[in-house]
């Protein structure tokens, strides 16, 4: 095999033979090392928890990938290719101050004005001790209704955007919340309390730019009312056809109203969970 | 400077990636390949200091010369002995693998007293409590040695009787002994001097008598001559080996042999195709033929080309009269190239039957073939090396096994000339065997042992200053100086021979034509021909792996 | 159904429909013990040696080598489909690729296991590395299958870590990721390997001058073989995936890959065959005329014995090669389901019976004049240990279709929500 | 050039009595187990009886002893050999089997148009004692690898190492018989040197009579076979003949 072990021959196919061998072994383990360092690079360049939310956003569907702005129909159709972060979006104030679609239809669901939303379905209201308060949005409050459990994270831990911030068990399924915004948690509240996280922002809050990413006014209505439509669609259940909407009233705990529908599609979906 | 703990890390780190670039870790690989192979459950063979030891096979009577290469002071090899001028180099194939019999899972090591293991001690009261009742019979399988003297030395003195058992080669030249009243024993065939043989089944390339003898010859003389000086025709019902190879085979009706030779005498003398005017069958041509499956003319023409192509001799499996007869028309017998007499002292073993029915005790020395089981209800003392199947022995003796025992080599059966050697023990023997010569030393001291009768046969030779000593040179026993000198080459591997007969002395008296048929059993129980008691362990392996060997040669596989 | 003790929810692709775990092991257990018996008799081989097969000094190849030849060429699917999507840029395939892969990989660790068991001595498998004859085809083979097997394990890794559970981890994330980019690489390697050793196969009988059964003439230093058995497996590689995959869709009752999928499959299968059985014809035709003449066997020897009878020919080139070469080719059949899967079941076997000829029947016909004709029965130790490896081989494609993305059909729905 | 040892077998001198078998079998230690059969056994000389596949009175017969034919062109067992474990020497014709680095794979079996190759399927074994009797100048073969005739390599081995003390270059031929040669009975099977012009086997080589089994494979075997008979001569094609089965 090297010319010092016995049966090596200097003959051409020999060494013709063994140098296509090393060439061929050299190249797997040199891809592997390649992949491993580069993997290791990315490690350090970004967060774990950014990297799950970007290859868990490679995932969705079109669909569920719609710009803001096509959302609030300042354009007509723009997928967002920037993992819902519009802070370091190039091309976000291209669209930003064109004027939003007029008339909106009754949703059937209120959501506040002053609140920013987060696509999976949580929503931050700054404080005015600097810090933030979080919560589930109405929609998410209709499907989940009063969850059976909630596991919150510690108090004073740091969260990173887009990570798990609390999971919740509702009818034995689990379901993660992701973190609208960065930060260090700062007070546990409950469904009770209308909130559930209090969050000290890594960014000044005040500064507009800090909540940039998240949706507000005319985007939230556009996107809760695509919203329901995906639901509509996921949680049509063959021979029944129970609509969310009861007298234009969104059913409170739709889980336990429509139990044997696909949860598992629909939260995830919901939830932006992979 | 101080070093850290990460300065030897780094530095061992190092020297293991150097280690790669040297010769070291794929010398190590090498060396745990060759490890890998040394599992302790292969036997490794036993390292020594190597030599060859000349001597004779012991294993059947024809004592053919051999080889013995000793490692570690155990046989590792055997070859034939060139130097033996009988056998000249060659062995049967049993030969070459027998130094491993010893080992043989058949192997007797334990007396046994009617299937009960026992004791020498119980072995020789109960014999020496026979003995004293009355007569006892000491049947022997290989006559002339040393050992047979001491047992009809033993039996003289014990009124009983010495009896042998004859092998199918010597069996066959009984009938020249009835009629010419010249001992079997010293009668042999002219085979080198022979220009046809008619084989009447006899297994001539097939281990017959001394193998290397015939099938030398035949080698030298016929095998693949269009026009052989030595012409072998074989008469047998199925194509044997022998058959297979032979100038001319006649696949004769099984049984018919008698009646073919009747055909080819008749023929002889009608036609006067010879000069003796022996005794005319009773059967017609048309009969033997009939009989025989062989049509007229073949047989008329065979008979032709025999005298045609003589001296010529038929040799018999058996003792076949019908035989026998044919070659006294023929006028084979005390003729160059027929039968001829060897030597002047030889003793005739024939008797009427083997056991006298008042004996109290049999003994069988383990030269007997095995499946020869006496007509008695005498006590039977078995001594024997293998176990070689079911027998109705009370006492089986563990004896000596192959190259274990000293033992003296007479003349081969069919022998044309006299010859005499000394087989000396080489592999020294289990503690718990013993041979008869010993059994019956024990019982009466007194008796001379093998070796003085060794010794005192040397003296005979040496007196008589006839002969000569093949060893790597040829010597006249008349030039060698002492009879020690003549016992110590005899010990060492040489072969006395004796002078070479003129032919004539045998005549035999035959007025009418043998009725007789071959004697079913001779001289008693079921006996074919001699027959190893096992086979070497690698024979029966080749046996059963090549097409050599039908099944029935396969025995103990 | 969510029994919280037996559940793997949690490690199933979310949105993925898969049997309950009870029926999922219900399924598995025939074959986790046809696999525990493979592992005795294997067991058996390696601790009392060969002696427990049936092979023998004139047999000296069996049931092992016949069988880990056909499969290795039915896995050559694995490196043909990575060379059509990575270097070629078929992306059509990509649906079905996960899927090649898998089976490629199980197709050659299990040729691999069984090999190890077939040589007299495994402790010294590595003497070959050591001391390699280069003029040996079987060099050839060791070193490509052992490199090849080492590719198709990095290439199932990515496979592996889009797990659900795995994926959470961002260091596997991030590997697979990074992997997946470098993907044509070890696809240009595999094809590579493969070409090499699928050939070599062919040649280990094709050199065989001592078999004018098998001896083939060839160019430079590859006989005919080495050639035909490249194509072969190409060909019969697609038919293989397509029988697979249709299995799957059988046992578990739904639509994994798109029909154009398979159809396209089929349509390269086919065309490849055509080549391949053409190319066999001729190649057949020299051999008989030619080269085994000039070696002193006339072409009549070879088909006196039966089963191996002339017949054999004409079902190995025409049943099993033509006839599906074009029912592939021909749209008409090749887009009905039931002609596209006989055709690809036809295609496996007859590249099955070729191997099967070249290996036993090369052995059981005589060269002496004298030598007999043999017979051979493989042992119930032989059959059971392949057997097994067969159990490992589904066991495998199981657990990897329940917990890994090898197709599409989870968040398929999603994808289906019309834009408005 | 170089020594080419070969043999020159003479199918109408052999009796087969098998002695050869016996004797290579001893001198190679060649275990004898029970559970081997014709098809599993170690033989590396074995005598096969062929016949003409007549019956009766013109049946004929003859016993092929058939070895390793230390093929010289394209030997099909050294090509195939994955790790170099078969060679032919350069200076002897001899072509080596090393069973100690042998894998057994058994490619060079199949490879063998003579079938003169043989695997070890069980562990080497003797019954109690007899090992005592094995030849110490070749090594016991471990089971799970091939071996086949090496022309009593031992002996050649022995017989240079002679001439090497005797301070001789040449070894004396006298010295280097293998164990069939040795024994055969009928001196059928001969030996010796095919580059030599003068050697009685080269000689018998060339006779009319000589032939050599599948000659037209082209890998110009080194063991010749001899025959006056017209029908042993064409057992060296492809077809004809019948090897007899055992009763």
């Amino acid at each position: 095999m090297f010319p010092w072990t016995d049966g090596f021959r200097w003959t051409i196919n020999h060494v013709v033979f063994l140098a296509l061998f090393f060439t061929v072994v050299t190249t797997i383990v040199t891809t592997v090392i390649f992949a491993a360092r580069r993997a290791a690079h990315d490690l350090q360049e970004h967060s774990g928890a950014e990297i799950c939310w970007k290859s868990d956003f490679a995932e969705l569907a079109e669909s569920d990938r719609r710009c803001r702005h096509e959302l609030a129909g300042r354009v007509i159709s723009r997928k967002c290719d920037n993992a819902f972060d519009c802070r370091h979006c190039s091309q976000y104030s291209q669209f930003a101050d064109l004027p939003a679609a007029g008339t909106l239809h009754e949703l059937g669901i209120n959501y506040s004005p002053q609140r920013f939303y987060h696509r999976g379905h949580t929503w931050v209201e700054p404080k005015e001790d600097g810090t933030v308060a979080i919560g589930l949005d109405e929609l998410a409050e209709h499907l989940v209704g009063n969850p059976d459990s909630v596991a919150m994270p510690e108090l004073g831990s740091e969260i990173e955007l887009n990570a798990t911030a609390w999971r919740m068990k509702k009818n034995g399924k689990e379901i993660q919340v992701r973190a609208p915004i960065e930060g260090k948690i700062a007070a546990i509240g409950s469904p009770k309390d209308g909130w559930y996280l209090k969050i000290r922002p890594r960014l000044d809050p005040h500064d507009p730019a800090t909540l940039l990413h998240l949706l507000r006014g005319p985007e939230v209505h556009g996107w809760l009312s695509r919203e329901l439509e995906r639901l509509q669609l996921q949680l049509r259940t063959p021979g029944s056809a129970p609509s969310l909407a009861d007298g234009g009233v969104l059913i409170h705990g739709l889980m336990d109203a429509a139990p044997e529908a696909d949860w598992d599609t629909a939260l995830a979906s919901t939830f932006l969970e992979a | 400077m101080k070093i850290t703990r990460r300065d030897l890390l780094v530095w061992s780190a190092g020297a293991t990636a150097g280690l790669v670039f040297t010769p070291v870790p794929y010398k190590l690989l090498g060396d745990l390949s060759i490890w890998t192979q040394n599992f302790p459950w292969i036997p490794q063979p036993a390292h020594g200091p190597v030599d060859v030891k000349e001597s004779s096979c012991t294993l059947c009577p024809n004592g053919c010369g051999m080889r013995v290469r000793m490692a570690a002071g155990w046989p590792v090899g055997v070859a034939g002995a060139r130097t033996n001028p009988v056998s000249r180099g060659a062995l049967c194939p049993l030969g070459f693998a027998a130094h491993q019999l010893n080992w043989h899972p058949l192997r007797l090591r334990t007396v046994r007293h009617r299937g009960q293991a026992s004791s020498w001690e119980e072995a020789r009261t109960a014999f020496s409590k026979a003995c004293a009742e009355g007569p006892i019979v000491i049947i022997d399988g290989y006559p002339g040695r040393a050992a047979s003297q001491h047992f009809e030395n033993f039996v003289q003195k014990q009124h009983g009787v010495y009896r042998v058992v004859l092998g199918a080669e010597s069996r066959a030249l009984t009938p020249y002994e009835k009629w010419s009243g010249v001992p079997a024993a010293a009668l042999g065939y002219d085979l080198e001097n022979a220009r046809t043989i008619v084989s009447f089944g006899a297994p001539l390339l097939d281990g017959w008598s001394t193998p290397g003898r015939f099938t030398r010859l035949w080698a030298e003389r016929a095998a693949g001559m269009a026009e052989p000086q030595l012409r072998l025709i074989q008469i047998e019902p199925s194509l044997s080996r022998t058959a297979a190879r032979a100038w001319q085979w006649l696949a004769i009706r099984s049984g018919g042999q008698a009646a073919f030779a009747a055909g080819i005498a008749r023929v002889m003398l009608e036609e006067h195709l010879v000069r003796a005017s022996g005794p005319m069958p009773a059967l017609t041509l048309a009969e033997s033929a009939q009989q025989s499956g062989i049509s007229p003319d073949a047989i008329r023409d065979l008979a032709r080309m025999i005298v045609a192509q003589s001296p010529a001799v038929a040799i018999a499996d058996d003792d076949d009269p019908a035989i026998a007869a044919l070659n006294v028309v023929l006028g084979a017998v005390g003729t160059s190239g027929g039968i001829v007499q060897r030597t002047k002292r030889a003793k005739s073993y024939l008797s009427a039957e083997p056991v006298i029915p008042s004996a109290r005790a049999v003994l069988i020395d383990s030269t007997v073939p095995w499946d020869f089981v006496p007509q008695t209800d005498a006590e039977v003392f078995r001594f024997g090396a293998w176990e070689g199947g079911p027998n109705k022995a009370d006492w089986l003796l563990p004896a000596p096994g192959f190259m274990e025992e000293l033992t003296d080599i007479p003349t081969a059966p069919t022998s044309a000339v006299e010859t005499y050697a000394v087989a000396p023990r080489l592999v020294k023997a289990p503690p718990e065997v013993q041979s008869a010569v010993q059994f019956l030393g024990q019982a009466d001291p007194d008796l001379m042992p093998v070796d003085k009768i060794i010794h005192t046969r040397c003296e005979n030779l040496f007196r008589a200053r006839t002969g000569t000593l093949c060893a790597q040179q040829t010597t006249p026993v008349a030039t060698i100086p002492s009879v020690e000198k003549l016992e110590e080459q005899l010990r060492n591997g040489a072969v006395w021979m004796g002078e070479p007969q003129h032919p004539g002395g045998v005549r035999c008296k035959l007025s009418d034509w043998p009725q007789a048929t071959r004697s079913e059993c001779p001289p008693c129980d079921s006996l074919a021909s001699w027959r190893a008691p096992v086979l070497p362990p690698l024979a029966s392996k080749l046996y059963q792996e090549s097409s050599l060997r039908e099944e029935s040669d396969r025995r103990n596989a | 159904m969510a029994s919280t003790v037996l559940t793997d929810g949690r490690w199933i692709e979310r949105g993925a429909e898969r049997a309950s775990l009870p029926q999922f092991l219900l399924w598995l257990a025939p074959w986790v013990v046809l696999l525990a018996g493979g592992i005795y008799a294997g067991g058996l081989c390696l601790y009392y040696g060969l002696n427990q097969t049936h092979m023998d000094n004139r047999f000296a190849f069996g049931l092992w080598i016949f069988l880990d030849l056909s499969i290795i060429a039915l896995g050559a699917g694995a490196f043909f489909t990575g060379f059509l999507v990575y270097l070629l840029k078929r992306a059509e395939l990509r649906p079905i690729l996960n899927t090649a892969v898998v089976v490629g990989f199980i197709c050659y660790s299990g040729a691999v296991a069984i090999l190890m068991i077939d040589v007299g001595q495994p402790l010294r498998a590595w003497f070959t590395f050591w001391y390699p004859n280069t003029h040996s085809m079987l060099t050839e083979i060791t070193f490509c299958i052992t490199c090849y097997l080492l590719v198709l394990s990095i290439e199932y890794v990515p496979i592996l870590l889009r797990n659900r559970q795995l994926r959470k981890l961002p260091e596997f994330l991030v590997f697979e990721n990074q992997l997946h980019k470098l993907m044509p690489v070890l696809a240009g390697v595999g094809t590579f390997l493969s070409f090499f050793h699928q050939g070599s196969l062919g040649g280990l009988y094709g050199v065989l001058r001592g078999r004018p059964f098998a001896f083939r003439q060839g160019f430079f230093i590859w006989p005919s073989t080495f050639f035909l058995f490249i194509m072969s497996a190409i060909a019969s590689g697609p038919s293989f995936l397509i029988l697979v995959t249709s299995a799957a869709e059988a046992v578990t009752g739904k639509r994994l890959v798109a029909r154009e999928v398979l159809q396209r499959m089929g349509l390269i299968s086919g065309v490849l065959l055509g080549l391949y059985v053409s190319a066999k014809a001729i190649d057949t035709l020299i051999w008989l005329n030619f080269t085994s003449p000039s070696l002193g066997f006339a072409p009549w020897q070879f088909y006196i014995y039966r089963p191996f009878g002339t017949s054999l020919l004409f079902i190995e080139i025409v049943l099993l090669g033509l006839l599906p070469a074009l029912l592939l080719l021909y749209r008409g059949t090749r887009e009905r389901r039931g002609f596209l899967l006989t055709a690809a079941a036809l295609t496996c076997a007859g590249v099955v019976l070729d191997r099967f000829r070249l290996t036993v029947q090369t052995l059981a016909l005589p060269t002496l004049s004298f030598d007999p004709f043999l017979q051979y029965t493989p042992s119930w130790q032989e059959v059971l240990s392949f057997a097994g490896v067969i159990a490992y081989g589904v066991i495998v494609y199981s657990l990897s279709y329940r917990y890994l993305p090898l197709f599409a059909d989870a968040k398929g729905d999603r994808s289906h929500v019309p834009v408005d | 050039m170089s020594t080419r040892y070969g043999m020159v077998i003479d199918l109408d001198r052999c009796t087969g009595c098998g002695a050869c078998m016996i004797a290579c079998a001893a001198e190679n230690n060649v275990p004898s187990l029970p559970q081997a059969t014709a098809r599993t056994g170690l033989t590396p000389m074995l005598v096969r009886r062929v016949s003409n596949g007549m019956e009766g009175q013109a049946r004929r017969e003859v016993f092929v002893p058939i070895l390793c034919m230390h093929c010289e062109h394209e030997t099909p067992c050294v090509s195939v050999c994955p790790q170099q474990a078969v060679e032919l020497d350069k200076g002897t014709g001899i072509v080596m089997q090393m069973p100690q680095r042998c894998l057994g794979c058994r490619y060079c079996m199949t490879a063998c148009p003579y079938h003169a190759r043989y695997f070890n399927w069980w562990d080497p074994a003797w019954p109690k004692g007899m090992e005592k009797s094995l030849n110490p100048g070749v090594a016991v073969r471990m089971r799970g690898v091939v071996e086949k005739c090496n022309l009593c390599h031992a002996r050649l081995h022995s017989a240079e190492e002679k001439a090497a003390a005797a301070g001789k270059r040449e070894i004396d031929p006298a010295d280097y018989v293998p164990a069939c040669v040795e024994a055969c009975p009928t001196a059928a099977i001969q030996f010796g040197n095919l580059a030599d012009k003068d050697d009685p086997v080269s000689r018998a080589a060339n006779s009319s009579d000589a032939f050599r089994f599948l000659e037209r494979i082209g890998t110009e075997p080194k063991v010749y076979y001899k025959s006056g008979e017209t029908w042993v001569k064409a057992l060296k094609e492809s077809v004809s003949g019948v090897e007899v089965k055992r009763g």
